[in-house]
């Protein structure tokens, strides 16, 4: 035959329920009523813990922050189907799911301060500190993915990046090195629908993202990212089959970054109300609230006494921040190399008389 | 040019733009976020409404896609004024800068000229995350083909940039982001330009001489006037055009003064001071009574904000190298 | 509904004749016997120019080159689609086309003994130089393609690239841009099988590069490489459909290095015997002459006459090449910049003494 | 160590990858064309068919990719060597190796070391086509963080690559191929360990110090033998590592003979040889009788091969420079 199809793919979307609390009840994932609870909570803790970051920097006591408001359901979604060892890669908007492995707060906070120590998590924590060069990381994370898979480990990694990552070369390497080592690598992609000021639209001319992974003969799905359960369930189906098959995993979760882009952006610049509050109606937690008030499962007393203990660990954790000993000038050289150069050796002379100077 | 206005260096550039998008109509300016947003610095505001989005384009978020297709538009008639959003972010285009911007005049023996303005915020000072500070000219001035050019106020920065959008080489136009808004500065309204290649004496002095560029100009002032009041004489020298260097300056006022200071934010193994300090000891050896000495970044990565400030070169710093070169 | 399908696509593969000669009727282009027998000629002219290369190279006359040999169906099939104007971004073994376009043999050896001079392409011919760094030349066909949109021309573009070009982060980024904006070009990958050793197989997990456009939703096509009446036909229908509707394609030309990958190169250390004969029984030419001496185009008197013809040329082009005048070592500092900055000054003048030292 | 072989620069450095991944089982090869082709060079010959696919890996082909996924696989526990097949094609790597490799350490405070060795085959003379043949040392050195390491000999090769191997900073190995099989040395069959940082006086002379590393090594030799029959009694430092350099070899030297010249192959603005003029000057000042003179390549993109030979700095190039060193 002169004409044959050599390939044919698709993409499936899922969401479960919908944004005025609608759901399907087959599709509702079997969790017990703890760990339904369980989501609503981190969801909460990310939202708050966000809120302070918001205040903490118009107040001056951290720098520069990147708010992950809008994203928190993708963020839980994913973190309840990890388990201890697992690694993660993450871009700076990933405050979410670091907690939620276990990172404290004034780790992440120091790192928005400015201070090197706050990405110095401890033993057992398999995190990199949050990359900045959009998309580097994803190779990092396909690397771990393939280590974990040589060494015959039950493990795997995730690897994040935003829709603009999906435009830098390393995405397509991460993704290709991926599928040719069956790396144990879960690449989780959350399309908030901006890069900064660019539109999804512009920063490709494909309607999803998930359907790049057929570039690679690798599985995909898009999910509606602020529908929490949906996020979980396919999240579960990812891991599962990465644990079991040792291959990699693509997941796009369609959100929306609710806020500035960092507290350096301005995005009524590039963004209509009607398209914020389109969003806002949308919010995951508002959504999932009202799926878990249904359900009998939260109520105004829960959500007072939950509320009250996250801003109560917050506190405490804010305090742990601005409680931390200065960071020492010779701190710039002492982490470069395993030993010293001679020539650290004399600029950290220096620096150690300026640190004198200054008291 | 009587006609002037005070503005700061981040409208000089934002001037020079529109002008020579007036008057060239093969000018266009891309880049991440230089249209609708008008730039995370706004150095292009208002182009986009002006120009609309054929001229003013929001790429994708791929520099070395920005610098690789405007390879391609520059061969195929336009002159693209690129901005890669903070100079940390070239790594990704440096094969596409390094391997052909640089090359494709050479490699065609002149037939593929490559007309283009890379334009990179560079430099510390303003406290962001991780990769939004550093001073990278270093693998661009050791790569033949390139010219590289780097304004400390606003007369220079509309000027020099007029100048490097007429220029048939591929420029690179880094711009000292700390000091976008630190001041204004007469600046003339019309089409001016200012030399590419040439270094100005900001500061006469008969005792030393210190070589800086960009944001350190201003430092490397103030430090000239503590020296005064201690008796010392600086001439202070902005390189403004990094490659080619301005040698003649250079030399003639060390060999005026006898000795020199190479202020810089990069560090300093490979900092353009190496290359400063090796030039003064092989033209002018005879001439210096001191080292030439290095007062530069340390050779680390550049700290976050909170040690940020013990990184960077200032006045104290300049003052105490000064000294010591001077008491030497 | 909880799951929907939001991308379907597919991806076809076109073959005409087969390397038995058989085909069918109804899909043989329209093409004049003139025109059939052109495609010969051009793909018997890349065949004996690349023999008198690889001689040249044995003989120390040239340097290391990398030959087409097996590829010359992919560059004649496209080269009878072009127009004068259109412009090519090529890689490194893309000799053919390049004479296909009139750029003079003397060139094309030039260049690989190591003269830059080669390069130089004179007024009319829109080519660049080949792009040595792999993949990197898209980026400039995506632009190219770009200016054309942008000026309204009804030129296109072609950038070439490798089955291993398609793994590098820069083929990703040209067809991501070329799609957002509409470039006018063609991306014309020739499948030859290996990146120097490395197999297809190991260079991606995809069944082919074809189906790698649908992340872009560019439209693509494969096409059996080794039958130069399916190139032409793809050709002609990517290319009319890039000038009417400015937008990109991507073709993929399954086909086999028949060679080392450059003379430096020992292809018997990764390859087997059994394979390479494969491959030789699928040799385009032959399978295209058996094709036209069933047609009555090609006997066996037009072939000799064809074949003297050739050699004369390439012989007459060699000679020009050996007389060219030395080039001056002045000229490695007089195409860096449109001016002599003072170093290049200093560096000129030693090299002019050198010169004259040398004679 | 008593028992050697007289083997190649190219058998050196195979024979420590097989003896460091008998002794190491995490060490892993990676890049293009390691594995069943054992590499354009067939440095890693043999590997392949030793350790098989699961050590020794051949990529698809791409450099961001292979360092990438290297400082993921470090981070996993394994040691990569990863080949750049020609230093030329570490661009499209920069973004991986300047804003990661080197920094990984630095960011997490110390719990993230990156113990990588990026082996890259550099330099001139092998007559091949663009972009085979520059010396881009420079951006490497510049950048903190990294180590980089270059041997001229194979005795030196296999036991700066034994101690790289050991080290748990990012090592980058620049490899001489001109010279990959230009000569065999006596070089021990076992394991044993050059150390890094610590230059290598080649020659001893009293008059001038000629300072260079990899395949000028032997030119610079070459140069100083004809010296000798003019008189005068060169010096020559093989520097082996150039970051960190040693400079209390170079500078021992240079107060001996009271002047120096830099032989490298890379352009000269930003050169090697600018910062070890800067620092010569810098500590030495007042020992040195004449300028530190840079014999480099020229300013511009590496020739193709018609006009090679008129770029690298010769035999003649050096004595010329040496002369006018010494007569200064
Ligand atoms: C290589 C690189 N280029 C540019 C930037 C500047 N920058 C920081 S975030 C960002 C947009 C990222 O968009 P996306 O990947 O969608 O993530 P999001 O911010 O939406 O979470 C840009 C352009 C960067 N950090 N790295
Ligand atoms: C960026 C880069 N990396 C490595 C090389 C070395 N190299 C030259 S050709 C080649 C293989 C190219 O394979 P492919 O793209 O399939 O083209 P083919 O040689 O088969 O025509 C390699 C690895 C290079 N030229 N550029
Ligand atoms: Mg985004
Ligand atoms: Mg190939």
């Amino acid at each position: 035959m002169a004409r044959s199809k050599i390939f044919e793919g698709f993409v499936e979307r899922l969401e479960i329920v919908d944004y005025e609390g609608r759901y399907d009840e087959k599709e509702i994932p079997k969790l017990s009523e703890d760990s339904l609870f369980k989501l609503y909570e981190l969801m909460l803790k990310m939202r708050m813990f966000d809120q302070k970051a918001l205040n903490l920097q118009r107040q001056g006591r951290i720098s520069t922050y990147g708010s992950l408001k809008g994203q928190e359901a993708c963020q839980s979604g994913l973190a309840l189907n990890l388990k201890k060892g697992d690694f993660l890669a993450p871009s700076f908007r990933e405050h979410g799911i670091m907690m939620a492995i276990g990172i404290p707060l004034h780790n992440i906070y120091a790192s928005w301060k400015g201070d090197e120590r706050g990405n110095l998590f401890s033993e057992g924590i398999n995190c990199l500190p949050p990359s900045i060069p959009v998309g580097s990381q994803l190779l990092h994370a396909t690397g771990i993915g393939m280590a974990l898979k040589f060494k015959n480990k039950d493990e795997i990694a995730v690897g994040f990046g935003g829709d603009g990552a999906t435009s830098e070369g390393d995405f397509h390497e991460a993704l290709n090195f991926a599928s040719v080592f069956g790396a144990r690598t879960l690449f989780f992609i959350q399309n908030n629908q901006y890069a900064i000021s660019l539109p999804f639209a512009k920063q490709t001319n494909a309607r999803s993202i998930a359907q790049k992974a057929l570039s690679y003969e690798m599985k995909s799905i898009q999910v509606d990212g602020n529908d929490v359960l949906a996020v979980y369930k396919a999240s579960k189906e990812a891991i599962d089959y990465i644990r079991k098959e040792s291959k990699p995993y693509l997941i796009e979760c369609v959100t929306y970054r609710m806020e500035n882009h960092t507290t350096s952006d301005d995005h009524t610049k590039y963004r209509s109300k009607e398209e914020i509050e389109f969003w806002l109606k949308r919010d995951p937690i508002e959504r999932y609230k009202k799926f878990l008030t249904s359900k009998g499962i939260l109520n105004e007393a829960k959500e007072k006494s939950l509320t009250s203990e996250i801003q109560k660990w917050i506190e405490e954790e804010v305090e742990i921040l601005e409680n931390m000993p200065k960071p020492k000038p010779t701190d710039i050289v002492d982490y470069v190399y395993s030993d010293l150069p001679w020539y650290l050796k004399e600029e950290r002379e220096f620096l150690e008389k300026e640190e004198k100077n200054n008291g | 040019m009587g006609n002037t206005e005070k503005i700061t260096i981040a409208q000089a550039i934002n001037q020079a733009l529109f002008q020579a998008m007036e008057k060239d109509e093969n000018l266009i300016v891309m880049g991440e976020d230089v249209g609708k947003d008008g730039g995370v610095f706004r150095v292009t505001d208002g182009l986009y409404e002006k120009y609309g989005e054929k001229r003013v384009i929001d790429t994708p978020l791929a520099e070395s896609g920005i610098i690789g297709t405007a390879i391609g538009l520059s061969v195929g008639g336009f002159r693209p004024v690129c901005e890669i959003q903070f100079m940390d972010f070239m790594y990704p285009a440096l094969n596409q800068i390094l391997a052909h911007v640089a090359r494709y005049r050479n490699r065609s023996r002149g037939k593929y000229p490559i007309r283009m303005v890379i334009r990179m915020p560079f430099g510390g000072g303003i406290h962001p995350p991780e990769h939004h500070s550093e001073s990278l000219e270093t693998p661009l001035l050791h790569t033949a083909g390139l010219k590289v050019v780097a304004p400390s106020n606003p007369y220079d920065a509309k000027g020099l940039l007029l100048s490097a959008l007429e220029t048939d080489d591929p420029i690179i136009f880094m711009e000292p982001k700390k000091i976008y808004r630190a001041f204004r500065e007469d600046v003339p309204k019309d089409y001016y330009k200012v030399e590419i290649g040439k270094a100005k004496v900001v500061k006469e002095g008969k005792d030393i001489t210190i070589i800086t560029f960009g944001a350190t100009v201003r430092t490397s002032l103030d430090a000239a006037n503590s020296l005064s009041k201690e008796g010392y004489e600086a001439e202070v020298i902005d390189l403004r055009t990094l490659n080619p260097l301005d040698i003649e300056t250079i030399l003639k006022s060390v060999e005026k003064t006898g000795r020199a200071v190479v202020v810089h934010e990069a560090p300093k193994i490979l900092g353009i001071g190496a290359e400063i300090a090796a030039l003064i000891q092989e033209k002018a050896l005879l001439s210096i009574l001191a080292p030439v000495k290095r007062i530069t970044g340390f050779d680390v990565p550049f700290p976050l904000p909170m040690l940020e400030e013990y990184y960077l070169p200032n006045k104290e710093r300049i003052v105490k190298g000064a000294l010591e070169t001077l008491r030497y």
